[in-house]
């Protein structure tokens, strides 16, 4: 790997939802559970019931976040199992009831490849489209609805461009009708005010590690009432939601956390949202021929997503990273797919521009120097490939906007 | 993900550009899949005395275009014909396996480039 | 919790089968990969592909322990969800080849609840009983096996008793009669040679929590040629085969795990055998009316389980734990439910004796001193409780071993 | 797991033992379910002059029937009656949930000391 001898003049991470790193109040809850209070919170001695403390002290505070009560959580080993037990519970319980499930065509992998292999197994699910924006509309919620309809699943922070969707109106409708909501806010936990309650949401799925917690762990919101069919089957943890030996260490982290965030969390998202804005503006101005991805306003406070036209997302990651500068993209090209990302195709972004988006997702260490060196690296690294591209003639692209062979 | 030596013509493209009134150009991929590359030849003596690439992708796209810049400058055409995908994949020491397919067409534009060479000519001539 | 007040002499943890503490040399090799190399694994920049390193040299390591290849390994949150993997994976994929699986009577809930929830699904199972000493015999797997057989799920050692189950001789069968051979290794990895090509298994669960390693990880061992169906669905981490952001830090720290243990395997191992023979002993001769549990070399280097008659298990925990020593019981009450361990009814014990059980594995840290401390320690407690009971003559009981009330 | 005050009863519990000649005696539960209590009485111008007990079981088993035994010391039958399964476990400040139901036995072991003292009277009456 050659750019890890280069040092570059900055190091700043601009991919705060693919994952954080962990917070030093979080680690350092975190640490005795390793080799001290290790003990596995089922068993009755002193080594036990210290895990068992740290645990249900930690699922209070997950519980704080999201205005829930603890008995409410269910600790999961992640996001992405979260959103699987909502899935597939309540598929199993609700079968008698019906089979069709209502979700969008935004939805992460996790929901979406979850809702194909529901589909193989006999449910119907319709995939709601969004508009431009990636915003899914409340109205073709209601559309979709049929008598058999036994869950709909709406994420509430877009992880790709950000986009918060109207999951407060769509709870609404669903508690009108008597049907099971289920939100994936694996990006808004943290980021954005998140009350079960407020939301009118039955199911809700979290992640650590998008919010300054570890990785591993993550937790399904269950409202009280609703059964559970587990998903990993065997002991009796979680209350015969969710079986196996608790990750002590991983969820006291979690805990604390979520007890940060709900903390911090008016102060520090004004503070993303002027930084994520001055980001978005600068690049818009400095770089002809790009286009802001995902709904300006109604908009995750640490998400940036543009197209930059005539270059690929990968060769400009490549480059920023160089530089010093962690962001990912919507293309195909990183995750040796040909097909770039399915959300920019969504929203009807054409396939050439969708292949060079880029995503910069801010976090609590990123400052007001870090987007302005944003600002003064992106704009050369683009030139330079623009002028390697086939699309835009280097003079013409950069000064009046229009490349040789216009790219949508 | 990618070697040393496949960041070295990331990074510093050899024969990147365009020349004026190239013998022979060809085109391959399309934007749809997040890769194309064009590839333009000077040839003398039926051989490649000069060779131009631009590209739009992904970093194993730039590199293989400009590593295939390289390995046939000064070839005959018949020899530059024999460089193949995979040869250029070697001669960068290898590339992850994700991007074998999708993004090492750069002898493919070469070759395009030197049939549409042959295909003026053969009309000329 | 009242005993958290007095400070027992010394401290003695013996439960390393419900878990272990994780060692020094394990955290510090897991701490830059919190707040330093946080990067998550699929990223292309600096901080994904230090996480990428990290996650792929501990694969190498866990492979290393297994005499397996790195892509042979998955990882998973734990042993738990690796049992429910090889299981569910294979019974998907196979379906159409037959619907039959064998197991044990004696295999973790990991296992048998999972297996009751295939049967539920049209699956047939057969729970092969276990002779007094929890040991299966190849003769009754081999009469199991028909037609429609397509999977044999027999653990390694038994996480009970002890008892190690003739894997190897299982493996010869299943090779000849082409049917797939899982094993729960979860008690057996880092204690007993484990070798996958010696042992003819074609997937093998082990558990980091239970050699050292950090809580909230664990891996399948997938055969080469083996498909997988997730059974998390999502992103595709792990070649597909467990969808979600990997825990890297809980990866790298079961690598470690596992490359120590491997390192420190045959001494360890005999070093454990004596401490465990030391105990059993010991007990065997000063407490009247106990029994031994499991096989007596067939066994776990590090698993004591007794029948102390005529006192229930719960009541000598906290007692012990009054003293500092933490174990665990085969006894209903500890777990809330009415049934005693369903292993110890299984090899014929009686649910009296059953409910008298206590299991004691031993680990890294013990030494002889802890031995004589409980040898020291458990003889008076028993004594006290036994006079409580009503099924001892208190002065009878203690000396000829025969209760007025004789359970058993 | 359990609080103070049933640990407190569980490590130093009240009137463990037997009597000779009980007035009445009373046994609930059964070794296969893991609690088994036995309660013996001694009845004087129809109160509690002596209550002894043995016990095989968990904490909570122990616990409930030392308590048992001191809240009824004294009582008349009648009101040794009235003491429930309940009442003992909230003069115990309570037991954790899983336990109330297998482990809470110790006032019907009593109830079974006086019902038995009662009918050998009525009998011998
Ligand atoms: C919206 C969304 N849902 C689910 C997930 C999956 O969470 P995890 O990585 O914890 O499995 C992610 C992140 O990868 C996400 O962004
Ligand atoms: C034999 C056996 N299998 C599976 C498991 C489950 O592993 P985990 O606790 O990592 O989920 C355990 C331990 O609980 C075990 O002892």
């Amino acid at each position: 790997m050659t750019s890890e001898r280069n040092s570059p003049a900055r190091k700043v991470y601009l991919d705060h939802s693919a994952t954080t790193p962990v917070r030093a109040e979080v680690l350092s809850v975190m640490l005795p559970f390793f080799a001290q209070a290790f003990g596995n919170a089922s068993s009755v001695h002193r080594w036990g019931r210290e895990a068992r403390v740290g645990v249900e002290t930690a699922r209070e505070k997950v519980a704080y976040l999201l205005g829930a009560e603890p008995s409410e959580i269910v600790f999961t080993s992640g996001g992405t199992e979260a959103d699987n037990l909502a899935l597939r519970s309540t598929a199993r319980l609700l079968r008698s009831k019906g089979n069709h499930i209502i979700t969008t065509t935004v939805e992460h992998h996790a929901v979406l490849h979850t809702c194909q292999i529901l589909e193989k197994e006999g449910y119907e699910v319709t995939y709601l489209p969004v508009d431009e924006y990636g915003m899914v509309s409340v109205e073709s919620v209601i559309e979709a609805i049929r008598p058999e309809t036994i869950l709909i699943s709406v994420m509430h922070g877009q992880n790709e461009v950000g986009t918060i969707q109207p999951v407060e109106e769509i709870g609404r409708v669903a508690k009108e009708k008597g049907i099971l909501l289920h939100t994936d806010a694996v990006q808004s936990a943290g980021k954005v005010p998140l009350k079960v309650r407020d939301l009118g949401v039955d199911l809700m799925s979290i992640s650590s590690h998008k919010m300054y917690g570890p990785k591993g762990i993550g937790a399904l919101y269950v409202r009280k009432g609703i059964k559970m069919a587990p998903q990993i089957t065997g002991g009796a943890h979680e209350r015969g939601r969710r079986a196996g030996t608790e990750n002590v260490a991983g969820i006291v982290g979690f805990g604390e956390a979520c007890y940060l965030a709900e903390r911090e969390l008016a102060e520090e998202s004004r503070r993303l949202t002027a930084l994520r804005d001055r980001l978005i503006s600068g690049i818009l101005e400095r770089i002809p021929d790009t286009v802001l991805n995902g709904h300006p306003s109604k908009r995750l406070p640490h998400n940036v997503n543009v197209s930059i036209k005539y270059v690929e997302g990968e060769s400009i990651l490549l480059n920023l990273d160089r530089m010093g500068i962690g962001a990912s993209s919507g293309s195909a090209c990183t995750s040796g797919s040909l097909e770039p990302s399915h959300v920019l195709l969504a929203m009807g972004v054409p396939h050439e521009v969708a292949h060079g988006s880029i995503r910069m997702t801010l976090g609590r260490m990123n400052t007001v120097e870090d987007i302005d060196y944003v600002l003064e690296v992106l704009p050369p690294i683009v030139s330079r490939l623009r002028e390697m591209s086939p699309f835009s003639a280097p003079a013409a692209s950069e000064t009046s906007g229009g490349g040789r062979n216009n790219v949508q | 993900m990618y070697n040393e030596k496949v960041m070295d013509h990331f990074f510093n493209p050899r024969n990147v550009g365009e020349m004026e009134n190239p013998d022979g150009v060809g085109q391959v991929g399309n934007p749809i899949c997040g890769d194309v590359m064009r590839v333009q030849i000077r040839v003398k003596d039926n051989r490649i005395e000069d060779v131009k690439f631009k590209t739009f992708g992904c970093g194993a796209a730039i590199a293989t275009s400009s590593m295939v810049t390289e390995l046939v400058k000064g070839l005959t055409l018949d020899e530059a014909m024999e460089v193949s995908n995979k040869t250029v994949a070697e001669a960068l020491g290898g590339l992850p396996p994700q991007k074998m397919h999708c993004s090492n067409l750069a002898a493919d534009a070469l070759h395009e480039a030197i049939k549409d060479y042959r295909s003026k000519t053969s009309v000329a001539g």
